[in-house]
């Protein structure tokens, strides 16, 4: 057989090193291959997203929630549980042996980056491929002007990644604002949409790149206001997430027009997604 | 099928599938055409392209009911009164089939008198349907040439059944659309065979070919042929034997491929009966909920591991054929009857299907031409086919009914068994999705029809849902006198607001503990198509 | 360059004798109950040869099965191993094969290689040969005129034939088919000029024989211009039956799905199965959210991917004109119903 | 590659499928072209006819009730375990007291010889099915 060097749909099997409890919806879960060789010499840019493969459970795509950089020789994985593999996933314990494939996707352009201060808003589970940007930025500080992240949560207790948000606050130039749809007894912080922390932050939408990622409505608001801030829409960037069989351009369930998210996105800005038919716009 | 019977004297559909898509009317009365017998559907459909008119009988806004040229909303249970007031229509602008009537039929008078008594202001009131579009139904249904009347069990899965039926059946006589090809009266049958089931005598009052076990003539013969002495009391019905509560007669059951755990009415009580008794052999592809609470599992062989016929909608008698062997250790059924058999003195050494074929062609006048040979080649044979030479009956009741003359027997509405009142508002209709089938055996183990359909979903009328603060998607507890379950709320004006409808497919919302085992007396027909129930949002 | 030759009908099943030994042969034979459909030959014997009707499905089912094995796993305590299953025909030549589903193989070539080398259709795709037939009558539902790729198949066939009555004119037109005549010369001869003459003749015949006018251009420019009515994709909606039939006979639907399925409590297979991207299901996420409206917008999709998508992408639509989904659809919602509603001012 | 024509299991309309088998296992279904039901088109449970066949949930041994547990046995021992079960209970109690549900999803043939079984070898006419489910 001529092809079998390069079955794009083999897996290699990874093992889970630690999982973090996020909340009581998400996890993350920090992967290393178990070939040395193929851990060693897996490469992958913030942005994309892996095939998972659960025993029985077939494959799902998973963004990765972390930067090369910040933690080589592991990939992060933040899932929320949603359906059958990802709730299958989250009885996983340390040790145990799933399979991915990938990297796959367009990725955050790190390099139109550079320069510029970055405005990160996040919903959810949305924060986790931007935590990857956001690690790798911090990673490589100097090159990136001020951070703001914006991160809104149903109610406190579902606040995920807080001690990433607390390790951020830490650094300098760096700004974290959290909301909450619902407050809970003790929250003292903000209380709406996301959008509505952006009349918190002073940034210079000319100076600035924003990059968005949570459910659709917030990312349809999100990118309302940010327009309104007078953020260009190619400095508008944000990820989507559909239902993927493949990964490499071939099944079409993540059709979106005439492209296809899994190699064409999942990273769009929206100069791009306002010619598409884009549920997160309509 | 027992109004049918009594009217025509054969319970079937008249016609073939092929000849709807002639006719210039449908009426299509209690049937979700395009979910449960698609192939009937683009029939209907193809008719309709073609110019055809079809009229869609149904109290739920179906996507047949969509394509329809009048769709008649009905309050649920109020088919007898709609029919009748169409013919009383009919009478009244002279639109019926005197000859029709006076040639083929008897007992007219007695439906002309009750009729005469039908008041079309009172109609109205009860059927919810404006009287002007019962009249337009009347007319276009009288008028035409080539009219069917396709209905299914929305019509006979009601106390009223038998009645209902009947009154289609008057209907179709009173227009003369019975006799010919393309104009007919056609139940759907909901299962692959369950017209060969009846055919086949799996009933307890009838031998094969409906020949009655309470005849002497027929129980010799069949002594005859099969060397032993018969019961001569007709058995027990299947609600009989699955409702008694563990308190009935039945203490040894046997069951081959059903799940009257999740298909039967007021499942609940099935579910003691069946624990109740000291023994339940079960045979089936899948460890069902039945099989659940067996004593003894038969594996059976699936469809694609054995040979055999199957009997449709239309009487046509096809082969199924074997294309892989019984995986595993599993048997097809015949060999575990056999083998009981055996086993209990009474060898049956069939060599093949082809050779107990046969042996129905020799006791069942119906399909006294159907050999496994004839069927190996071209496309199975319709029933009644008397013969080796028999070409089959592709429609039915040419020249004459099977019975002599069409019977009318006049109907009146008949309330159902349960109603909504205070305490259990909403009214509660049953039914199939299309992408699911029965109670999900089959049909859930597919990875593509399960996704599409994974889970029951309670159809609610936006203007109840707003009354109880349900939403779109959100989990509701849905309750009557007989039990409950919980399922999502699926908000659409499918449905009326003052009824809900789900399906049985799913075992995790058994809708059958809610419904009721009130049954037609005549057919035994349990009321799967009306209870009374409430519905309540599911904190979370 | 082709060049022509030909083959008398007398030698046509000498010459698959001669051909089913060097190949797994694959050909339109109608079975007993009176269907056509492609089929292995078991024996040149028996076969029972059908050049006169429509097989009923294209080479799909062949080349890129409904079903198939693409890994087994094995999975318990100690690790999870998927081992890739590759199936491995033997050199295989489909005869019989018309305009519309070589047009197919020519997209699906392009659609399992372009992007992502696809093994499993490749692995099926090696080694086969082509053996074209041109179709002297349009079948009923055919509409391969107006998609520009028949009823005479321009390109892909390996060899090529025309039925001149009692004899095939041959031209091959890959590598493979001159291999063929070069192997058994004894079949061929050289064709003549008035016999060249006679084929250009029975192509302009069978070009004036299509019953269906179907007017794809029409609805591709209405669909470019952005001109199809939203009421179009209501009704089409209205009418589907959702069941995938379309898809699923169509040459060059190539949307699929791959799903685990156990074995045991350790073992299992993943399996790769076609889908319609009509299904709700198709875009549905695992939180319930779906981004594409059922029905109306993947109803629109289907088409728009077929008559816009490709056209913007390959040059020319992704329908064959093949007519299987007329000759299926349940609701009347195939794409000749599709272009004649986008083609209503 | 084979295809093997059959007739649709679910619903009463009973279309003609083909049933494609590859290497022992049932891969696909597709429509007959000319058959006068299905006339070359089936519904979404006809085209995915093939899916169940080969699921893992099938049973595939005999079970038998042993301390309250279903546990795979042989063949002779479910057979004559069902056999002893009902000859008792039709000695103790009387033919009667045993009930037989037969299948609109079985065949002719079977629910033939059920019915022919439960009337001449059980001895009783009570047999039904779901005919009026």
């Amino acid at each position: 057989m001529p092809h079998t060097q390069s079955d794009p749909y083999l897996p290699q099997p990874a093992r889970i090193l630690r999982v973090i409890g996020e909340n009581s919806q998400i996890k993350t879960f920090v992967l290393a291959f178990t070939d040395p060789a193929v851990n060693a010499s897996f490469r992958y840019q913030p942005g994309q997203f892996l095939m998972v493969s659960v025993p029985h459970c077939g494959e799902a795509p998973i963004s990765i929630s972390s930067a090369q950089q910040a933690t080589p020789g592991e990939i992060h994985l933040s899932v929320r549980r949603a359906g059958k593999l990802t709730s299958a996933m989250h009885l996983l314990a340390e040790g145990a042996i799933i399979a991915l494939r990938g990297p796959y996707g367009r990725f955050f352009p790190m390099s139109d980056l550079c320069g510029k201060n970055l405005l990160f808003v996040g919903g959810g589970i949305g924060l986790a491929p931007l935590r990857a940007v956001i690690q790798s930025c911090l990673a490589d500080r100097g090159r990136f002007g001020a951070i703001t992240i914006l991160y809104g949560s149903r109610t406190p207790s579902d606040i995920a990644f807080r001690a990433d948000l607390a390790c951020w606050e830490q650094e300098a130039g760096v700004q974290c604002l959290l909301t909450v749809d619902t407050p809970e007894p003790g929250w003292s912080g903000a209380v709406g949409v996301v959008p509505k922390l952006l009349d918190q932050v002073a940034l210079d939408p000319a100076a600035s790149k924003a990059l968005v990622c949570g459910p659709p409505l917030m990312i349809k608001f999100t990118l309302a206001a940010l327009s309104a801030k007078g953020f260009a829409d190619q400095d508008i960037i944000t990820t989507l997430e559909r239902h993927m069989k493949c990964g490499v351009g071939l099944c079409r369930h993540c059709h979106l027009d005439n492209k296809l998210v899994c190699v064409d996105g999942p990273v769009f800005t929206k100069a791009e997604l306002n010619t598409l038919h884009v549920m997160e716009l309509a | 099928m027992a109004g049918l019977a009594t009217t025509f004297g054969s319970g079937a559909m008249t016609n073939s599938i092929n000849e709807i898509e002639q006719a210039q009317v449908i009426l299509a009365v209690g049937t979700n055409t395009t979910e449960a017998h698609p192939q009937v559907a683009r029939r209907m459909l193809d008719a309709v392209d073609r110019g055809a008119k079809l009229i869609v009988i149904d109290p739920r806004r179906t996507r047949l009911a969509e394509c329809a040229t009048l769709h008649l909303a009905i309050r649920p249970g109020s088919d007898i009164a709609l029919l009748n007031g169409m013919m009383r229509i009919i009478l009244d602008e002279n639109l019926h089939d005197d000859l029709f009537i006076e040639m083929r039929t008897e007992n007219f008078l007695a439906l002309r008198d009750m009729l005469y008594r039908v008041d079309l202001a009172e109609v109205e009131v009860e059927t919810g349907v404006p009287r002007d579009r019962i009249a337009s139904a009347a007319r276009l249904y009288a008028r035409a040439q080539k009219a069917v009347i396709c209905y299914c069990l929305g019509i006979t899965q009601h106390i009223c059944g038998t009645d209902n039926v009947q009154s289609i059946a008057n209907l179709a006589m009173l227009t003369g659309h019975v006799e010919k090809e393309w104009t007919g009266v056609d139940p759907l049958r909901g299962q692959n065979n369950v017209q060969g089931a009846c055919d086949m005598g799996a009933l307890p009052s009838v031998y094969p070919s409906y020949q009655p076990v309470a005849d002497p003539t027929f129980r010799r013969k069949f002594e005859q042929a099969w060397g032993v002495t018969l019961p001569e009391q007709p058995g027990l019905t299947l609600l009989d034997m699955t409702h008694s509560g563990g308190q009935g007669a039945i203490r040894g059951m046997y069951i081959m491929g059903e799940n009257p755990m999740l298909s039967d009415p007021d499942a609940t009580k099935v579910e003691a009966t069946l624990r109740g008794l000291d023994f339940l052999a079960v045979s089936d592809l899948f460890l069902t909920e039945t099989a659940q609470l067996a004593h003894v599992v038969f594996p059976a062989a699936s469809f694609a591991e054995k040979t055999g016929t199957v009997t449709n909608s239309e009487r046509r008698v096809q082969l199924i054929r074997q294309v892989i062997p019984p995986l595993g250790e599993t048997w097809p059924d015949s060999d575990t009857i056999m083998a009981l058999a055996a086993r209990l003195g009474y060898p049956m050494p069939y060599e093949s299907q082809a050779e107990v074929m046969e042996e129905i062609a020799l006791l069942t006048p119906i399909y006294s031409g159907i050999f496994h040979d004839r069927l190996e080649t071209g496309w199975g044979l319709q029933w009644p086919c008397w013969g080796r030479e028999h070409p089959g009956t592709p429609f039915l009741h040419k020249y004459y009914f099977t019975r002599g003359k069409g019977h009318f027997v006049p109907a009146q509405p008949i309330p159902a068994s349960e109603l909504p009142d205070d305490d259990f508002p909403l009214l509660l209709n049953t039914g199939r999705v299309y992408h699911q089938y029965h109670t999900g055996t089959m049909s859930r183990q597919c990875p593509t029809l399960t996704r599409e359909a994974d889970r029951a979903l309670l159809q609610l009328n936006p203007a109840d849902a707003k009354g109880l603060a349900i939403r779109q998607g959100e989990m509701v507890r849905l309750t009557s006198r007989r039990g409950s379950i919980e399922l999502a709320a699926s908000l659409t004006e499918e449905v009326t607001a003052g009824s809900v409808y789900t399906t049985f497919h799913f075992h995790e919302a058994p809708i059958n503990r809610l419904t009721t085992a009130a049954a037609d007396p005549k057919a035994k027909c349990p009321e799967y198509k009306i209870c009374a129930v409430r519905v309540e949002k599911v904190s979370p | 360059m082709s060049s022509s030759h030909i083959l008398k009908k007398d030698h046509l099943i000498p010459l698959l004798r001669k051909l089913g030994k060097a190949y797994r042969l694959v050909a339109p034979m109608q079975n007993r109950h009176g269907d056509t459909l492609f089929a292995e030959v078991a024996s040149v014997e028996t076969m029972a040869l059908d050049l006169d009707h429509q097989p009923q499905e294209s080479l799909k089912p062949f080349l890129f099965p409904q079903q198939e094995v693409i890994a087994a796993y094995e999975a318990d305590q100690a690790g999870y191993a998927l081992h890739p299953r590759y199936a491995a025909p033997p050199p295989t030549l489909y005869f019989g094969v018309r305009s519309c589903d070589l047009a197919a193989i020519l997209y699906m070539d392009v659609i399992f290689s372009q992007r992502t080398r696809e093994p499993h259709y490749l692995g099926r795709r090696h080694n086969t040969v082509l053996v074209g037939l041109n179709c002297n009558a349009p079948f009923p539902n055919c509409f391969c005129d107006a998609t520009k790729n028949g009823p005479f198949s321009e390109l892909g066939a390996d060899l090529q034939l025309t039925d001149l009555g009692d004899r095939f004119l041959v031209t091959a037109g890959r590598a493979q088919g001159e291999t063929i005549v070069s192997r058994w010369p004894q079949f061929f001869s050289a064709a003549e000029e008035a016999e060249i003459k006679k084929q250009y003749q029975l192509y302009l015949e069978a070009r004036g024989g299509f019953q269906r006018q179907v007017h794809v251009d029409l609805a591709i420019r209405r669909l470019a211009e952005g001109m199809v009515d939203e009421a179009v994709w209501q009704q089409l909606s209205l009418r589907c039956q959702d069941c995938a039939g379309c898809a699923y006979v169509c040459p060059t639907c190539t949307c699929f799905t791959i799903v685990d399925q156990p074995r045991s409590a350790t073992s299992g297979e993943r399996l790769r199965c076609w889908d319609a991207c009509t299904f709700a299901g198709f875009t549905r996420m695992a939180g319930g959210h779906n981004p594409v409206e059922p029905k109306k917008a993947a109803i629109k999709h289907r088409f728009l991917h077929k008559l816009k998508y490709d056209v913007e992408k390959h040059g020319r639509p992704s329908c064959v004109g093949c007519g299987r989904c007329l000759d299926i659809c349940f609701g009347g919602t195939d794409i000749a119903r599709f272009v004649e509603l986008a083609s209503e001012e | 590659m084979r295809e093997v024509l059959t007739t649709c299991v679910y619903c009463g309309c009973g279309c003609g499928v083909y049933l494609r088998e590859e290497g022992g296992r049932v891969v696909g279904a597709t429509a007959s072209r000319n058959h006068p039901v299905s006339r070359g088109n089936l519904c979404v449970k006809g085209w995915h006819l093939h899916e169940f066949i080969h699921d893992p949930a099938r049973l595939t041994t005999p079970l038998l009730r042993k301390n309250g547990t279903l546990t795979p046995v042989s063949w002779d021992e479910a057979l004559d375990y069902t056999t002893a079960a009902l000859g008792r209970l039709k000695a103790d109690h009387g033919p009667d007291s045993l009930g037989v549900l037969a299948s609109a999803k079985c065949t002719n043939e079977e629910n033939y010889l059920l019915q022919k079984f439960t009337r001449a070898v059980l001895g009783t006419n009570n047999i039904d099915h779901c005919a009026r489910l």
